[in-house]
């Protein structure tokens, strides 16, 4: 399937468009179904069908594995790191009341800010496998 | 109307599953199991339209570009496993 | 009644899983079923669960699982015996279940004790104290946001016990490449 | 009923009649490359006229811009998938079922 023409002029079209619906959903998540969890598996479902079209070398080339073990573990930090702050600001841990000057923009902020870091960890986790079984594969 | 169309997705939805569990080969399954996932979100469409909620239609939308990427990765894993000799094509 | 046929669907396509012989095939129907789950939650009115099993069970768990096939071989052929202890402990476990939920509360009483507990604060508060319209992820993100950083984590060490276990297989296979 | 109706009402009928034939010729046809060419061909319309018959439902809103997506991305997709399909099913060896090559019962394995 390497030599496949309408595949991956298809996916070249319809990648975008992924990441663009993850996006929405990430940030409608407020409004609608959807949260970071599920954008950040439809991210990575984008990038699966990225790494299954064009190969796993173009796949590296476009997002470094390097990068991805560094967001994996942002996410969870940018989570923890709402907790902390919410504790310097005088509140409990993941109280996210005292971090804007009104209550409920502070938790505006701080679902935001939550979700982003729950996406970006999920979508770098489940890449990342994806790239490891893609890898063992061709070893095989 | 939109009652009987239900019935008729759900009716198409019925064969699909027939054939994906009947086969007789893999590329057999993988058809119906490729018309199955349109039939649903077919389905999830018109759910969103009898409930009147039109933000069930992301679950539609999601399901429409899901399905094509496992229908790809089925085809694209099967053809490794495939050429490298291991097994014959199902 | 269509919840009925849907349900009747998932009990087909689930003895197909057990009873196919490929598992490329058995991954493909596993797919299908979180795809019926997803529309029956649906049609509970749980479009967030819905939607997470659609992207979730349905979409990424079946690329991994074939592509976790695709790096072992797959296995084509399996004894069909039936092993009749474990059918029994299957159907004996499964009566006992079913026999639990005659205690259960009637589906969808409003006097459940699940309706009776926090649920009515969230539902009622959640304009006020988060402003957010979307209940779910109120309570997610912000009244549950413990559990969710639990999930986080989970998610987080999962990754990093496989890019362990698979990831430093492949730097060793690459020295003995070079030797 | 409105004629906006009676116009949903019959794109909604035949699209969904589209899809049951789609699903019978599944069943019905010898072999693999005919069983695509039933589900494959029909899907598209079949997609097609159910959703402008949802969307003439919704009316002008959201919804219909989601439902114009979906018929946008199925357009693409399902014609891919079953191009995919096809070529990949004849590189691996399978071959069309031909009628005057053996009897009415078509090869079940290649």
């Amino acid at each position: 399937m390497k030599s496949h023409l309408i595949l991956s002029i298809v996916a070249k079209f319809l990648i975008p468009l992924v990441l663009l619906f993850a996006l929405y959903v990430q940030f409608h998540g407020d409004f609608g179904p959807g949260g970071g969890f599920q954008a950040g598996v439809i991210f990575a479902a984008a990038v699966i069908l990225h790494l299954l079209v064009f190969g796993h070398a173009a796949t590296e080339r476009a997002i470094p594995t390097s990068i991805l073990k560094v967001c994996a573990a942002l996410g969870v930090l940018i989570y923890g790191g709402v907790g902390v702050a919410a504790l310097l600001a005088g509140g409990n841990y993941l109280d996210y009341n005292v971090l804007a000057s009104d209550p409920v923009a502070g938790q505006h902020l701080g679902i935001l800010l939550v979700e982003a870091g729950v996406g970006l960890t999920v979508a770098s986790v489940m890449t990342l496998l994806a790239y490891a079984f893609q890898q063992r594969g061709h070893n095989a | 109307m939109l009652a009987a169309a239900g019935i008729a997705v759900l009716v198409s939805m019925a064969l699909a599953l027939a054939r994906a569990l009947l086969g007789p080969t893999l590329y057999d399954r993988i058809l119906a199991v490729n018309m199955f996932g349109t039939k649903t979100v077919l389905f999830i469409a018109l759910i969103a339209a009898l409930v009147g909620r039109g933000d069930y239609l992301d679950i539609a939308l999601l399901y429409a570009l899901i399905n094509f990427i496992g229908v790809i990765a089925l085809l694209r894993y099967h053809e490794v496993s495939a050429k490298s000799g291991s097994e014959p094509p199902a | 009644m269509i919840d009925i046929l849907l349900l009747l669907f998932l009990a087909i396509t689930a003895i197909a899983i057990v009873r196919s012989r490929d598992t490329v095939t058995a991954v493909m129907l596993a797919g299908l079923s979180s795809l019926i789950s997803a529309c029956l939650f649906l049609l509970l009115d749980a479009a967030d669960v819905a939607f997470t099993e659609a992207a979730v069970g349905a979409g990424i768990s079946t690329l991994l699982m074939l592509s976790a096939l695709h790096a072992v071989a797959p296995t084509k052929t399996r004894p069909r015996k039936v092993a009749w202890p474990a059918l029994a402990v299957a159907l004996l476990c499964g009566g006992l279940l079913a026999y639990g939920t005659l205690d259960l509360p009637p589906f969808a009483a409003p006097d459940n004790p699940v309706h009776q507990h926090v649920a009515n604060h969230y539902l009622e508060q959640t304009n006020k104290e988060i402003g957010v319209p979307n209940v779910v992820t109120a309570v997610l993100a912000s009244y549950r946001g413990f559990d969710t950083l639990g999930e986080i984590v989970v998610v987080f060490t999962a990754g990093l016990a496989v890019l362990l276990l698979i990831g430093r297989r492949r730097q060793e296979d690459q020295d003995d490449d070079a030797k | 009923m409105s004629p906006m109706e009676v116009i949903a009402a019959v794109l909604l009928g035949s699209g969904a009649l589209l899809g049951v034939i789609g699903g019978i010729g599944l069943h019905r046809m010898p072999d693999f490359y005919t069983r695509l060419h039933a589900a494959g061909v029909t899907d598209t319309l079949c997609s097609a006229l159910f959703l402008a018959g949802l969307a003439l439902h919704f009316g002008a809103t959201l919804a219909s811009v989601k439902l114009a997506l979906i018929f946008m991305f199925l357009m693409f997709t399902s014609p891919t998938s079953c191009h995919a399909l096809a070529n990949t099913a004849f590189a691996s060896g399978l071959r069309p079922w031909q009628a005057d090559s053996k009897g009415s019962t078509p090869p079940s394995t290649p």
